[in-house]
């Protein structure tokens, strides 16, 4: 194993903050995104009343 | 034919002279309100002169780019000049040509006088007037596009800033550039004839782009 | 195999076959993305010049490499549309630029978190970042300008100008934040300029990058679909789809 | 001649007409009515080529208009229901500029001359922005008079004008189309026109 403990890899290496912050941050904007992308296809969906089974 | 064009946009100029002058207004007092929020420092001023005189061109360029097609396409001229057996591109080119020679030349006069404002030497204010003259004439060229593109839409005064001052980067790093390099004692030529590209670029381009764009939001 | 591609180029038939698609994509999206984030925590190796930090860049060169590929591939579409008046290709063109945007984000933010510790300021007026910032601003200008006009086909055309302006462009926005940052001796220490790469670090980043592709596509036809649904919500194929017709 | 073929035009999700075709020989004329909002300026905008239609096709003697651009611009008039009267421009300078864009160029006399014959003496040298509603409608009604265009596209020409005007425009077209010209245009008002042969078009 590469980091020797829970806390090393949460630190890393003294960067934890920044590191973290940037892959937080990234996976906000991509959850963000698919969420909003979803909402906007599902809306379409029931608002034109459309029962298709494909519908993610 | 294009001078029939810039004729009757001098004229109508000439007939509102009021429009003129807000915009040269504008620039003057963006540049003037420059020292009052970085202080009097002259030798901080100095090194931002060429930056400060010219965003607020960019500024006072695009802030006339609205009346550029508008007052054409609310009295249905705009109809007339896409059924024109002139091509559009040209008419373009000239409405192009008459903006510049509007908003574009008086900033190009004033800019000497803001200088020393800002105490430059002779020899940079002779750079910064001249970077000027070749980069205003881009700004209208390239603003003509955004002009179009946004015509008769709502908002469409803060729309062509966001589309058009992007494109602006160049000649802004350019045409500042200039100034510093003479003040650092370096060549400006390359700016000059990077500059001199920029221009010949855009006049190749941009009437063609803008000719496109008035035919699609007319059409 | 002979493959009528024209048939795909309609709205109604891209429907259906995005459909089948995006699920495809998501799943290779996902795994790409384990490995890669497998690859960039624990096989790569620390750098012995930025330590940890650098593992930012698993994220940061994804990131903005997507957001320049988007752009080009938007103009494409957007002009293949202009130019031919294909209706598909618009739509796909508009279905890009959010995601796109949100690349250039990315990139942006990732940028500044890596910034902070090694230049010691959140913000520098390094070559790349500013042009990845005029980047965003493009790609905002984009959305605005679609987002205020009415009529779809004069959406679609005026967002292919800009678009195409915008991509002639970029190479002289690009060359010109270069000099300007050059000449006035900018920030020396760039995030991809380790000497010599280890292959793992490598590997990692275009693994991430494929995951990215993998996600944007999967991104894109949702939202392709979307957009082809608003389009067309008033045509047989729309109400035969209200109806519960299934088709395959 | 002017032809066109299974025209289909919408504005939004709404769609104006389709399936609309038609064509119009020399000397003929064709009235296009429908209520308000049926399309008729539609329909002329796609005629003279601002517009692009989204099926079907529009031809002059044959050929797209589209491809023939500024060839089919050189033979067609149109008067929009703006009329491209600038307010700061004198009556002489709007009638010049106009013509001048539509590539005759007129000098003062042949303007003066155009303007006094459409019943405007004495108001050449005024700004439009003094002038009435039918006075500004006559400035730009009297390119008919100075143009040598075959096919003429006019929205409405007859609004805000009085019944001398109109029997003016009446004799205009009447001497267009005795000459083998094409008239193509929308009126709520009732006109006796003598032509080889009239159409009528009512959009619904």
């Amino acid at each position: 194993m590469k980091w020797e403990s829970l806390s090393a890899f949460i630190s890393m290496g003294g960067y934890g903050l920044y590191v973290w912050g940037s892959y937080g941050v990234a996976l906000l904007c991509v959850v963000g995104e698919i969420f909003l992308v979803k909402k906007r296809f599902r809306t379409l969906h029931k608002e034109l009343g459309l029962n298709e089974k494909s519908s993610i | 034919m294009i001078l029939w064009i810039i004729k009757r946009d001098l004229l109508l100029a000439m007939r509102r002279r009021a429009d003129v002058l807000t915009t040269l207004f504008f620039f003057i007092i963006v540049v003037s309100l420059f020292p009052l929020g970085v202080g009097p420092e002259m030798n901080t001023l100095r090194i931002m002169a060429p930056g400060i005189v010219w965003v607020a061109a960019l500024l006072a360029s695009m802030l006339a780019l609205g009346r550029m097609f508008s007052g054409d396409y609310t009295d249905g001229t705009l109809e007339q000049m896409l059924l024109s057996p002139v091509s559009l591109s040209a008419l373009v080119m000239g409405k192009a040509i008459a903006h510049w020679l509007i908003t574009g030349v008086p900033l190009v006069l004033i800019a000497p006088v803001l200088g020393i404002q800002y105490d430059l030497p002779a020899e940079s204010l002779m750079v910064l007037t001249l970077s000027l003259l070749m980069g205003t004439p881009v700004l209208s060229l390239i603003g003509a596009i955004g002009a179009a593109l946004t015509l008769g839409l709502r908002g469409g005064g803060v729309l062509v800033s966001l589309l058009v001052l992007p494109l602006y980067v160049p000649v802004l790093i350019f045409g500042a550039g200039a100034v510093e390099a003479s003040a650092a004692g370096l060549g400006f030529e390359a700016h000059f004839s990077l500059l001199g590209a920029f221009l010949l670029v855009s006049v190749v381009c941009s009437p063609w782009a803008t000719a496109a764009s008035l035919r699609i939001s007319m059409g | 195999m002979a493959i009528n591609w024209f048939k795909y180029a309609s709205p109604a038939t891209f429907y259906f076959l995005a459909g089948r698609m995006i699920p495809f994509f998501t799943v290779v999206a996902v795994l790409l993305l384990l490995v890669g984030l497998y690859i960039s925590f624990f096989v790569a190796p620390t750098d012995f010049q930025q330590s940890e930090a650098y593992r930012i860049i698993f994220i940061h060169v994804p990131a903005a490499w997507m957001s320049m590929f988007l752009y080009l591939i938007m103009a494409f579409w957007a002009g293949i549309g202009l130019a031919f008046n294909t209706r598909l290709s618009s739509m796909v063109a508009s279905a890009i630029a959010p995601t796109g945007a949100m690349f250039t984000f990315l990139a942006l933010w990732t940028g500044a978190w890596w910034g902070k510790p090694m230049w010691g300021a959140w913000w520098v007026w390094d070559a790349r970042l500013t042009s990845e910032l005029i980047l965003l601003f493009l790609y905002i200008g984009f959305m605005s300008l679609q987002a205020a006009i009415d009529d779809p086909r004069r959406a679609d055309k005026a967002g292919a100008i800009i678009a195409l302006v915008g991509v002639v462009n970029i190479p002289i926005i690009y060359f010109s934040v270069q000099w300007w940052n050059t000449l006035h001796q900018g920030a020396s220490v760039s995030l991809v300029q380790s000497p010599k790469m280890a292959t793992a670090m490598l590997t990692g980043m275009l693994i991430m990058a494929l995951a990215a592709w993998m996600y944007s596509i999967a991104m894109i036809l949702i939202r392709t679909r979307s957009i082809i649904l608003e389009r067309e919500s008033r045509t047989a194929w729309v109400s035969e789809l209200k109806e519960g017709v299934t088709r395959s | 001649m002017l032809t066109a073929n299974n025209l289909g035009f919408s504005r939004g999700n709404h769609k104006l007409f389709e399936n609309l075709s038609f064509s119009i020989n020399e000397g003929e004329l064709l009235l296009v009515s429908g209520s308000n909002g049926s399309g008729k300026t539609s329909l002329l905008r796609l005629l003279c080529g601002i517009s692009t239609p989204d099926e079907g096709e529009i031809l002059w003697n044959g050929a797209e208009i589209r491809d023939l651009g500024e060839d089919y611009y050189r033979v067609m008039t149109y008067l929009g229901h703006l009329g491209g009267i600038k307010d700061d421009l004198t009556a002489i300078e709007n009638l010049r500029i106009s013509c001048a864009l539509a590539g005759n160029e007129i000098d003062e006399g042949q303007a003066k001359e155009a303007l006094g014959r459409i019943g405007l003496v004495g108001r050449e040298m005024l700004p439009a922005k003094v002038l009435s509603q039918g006075q500004r409608r006559r400035v730009a009604l009297a390119r008919l008079l100075v143009t040598h265009t075959k096919v003429w596209i006019l929205d409405e020409p007859l609004t805000a004008l009085d019944v001398t005007a109109v029997d003016m425009i009446r004799q205009l077209l009447e001497h267009n189309l005795s000459k083998g010209g094409l008239v193509v245009m929308t009126t709520h008002q009732e006109m006796e026109i003598s032509a080889v042969t009239s159409q009528h078009l009512v959009l619904s």
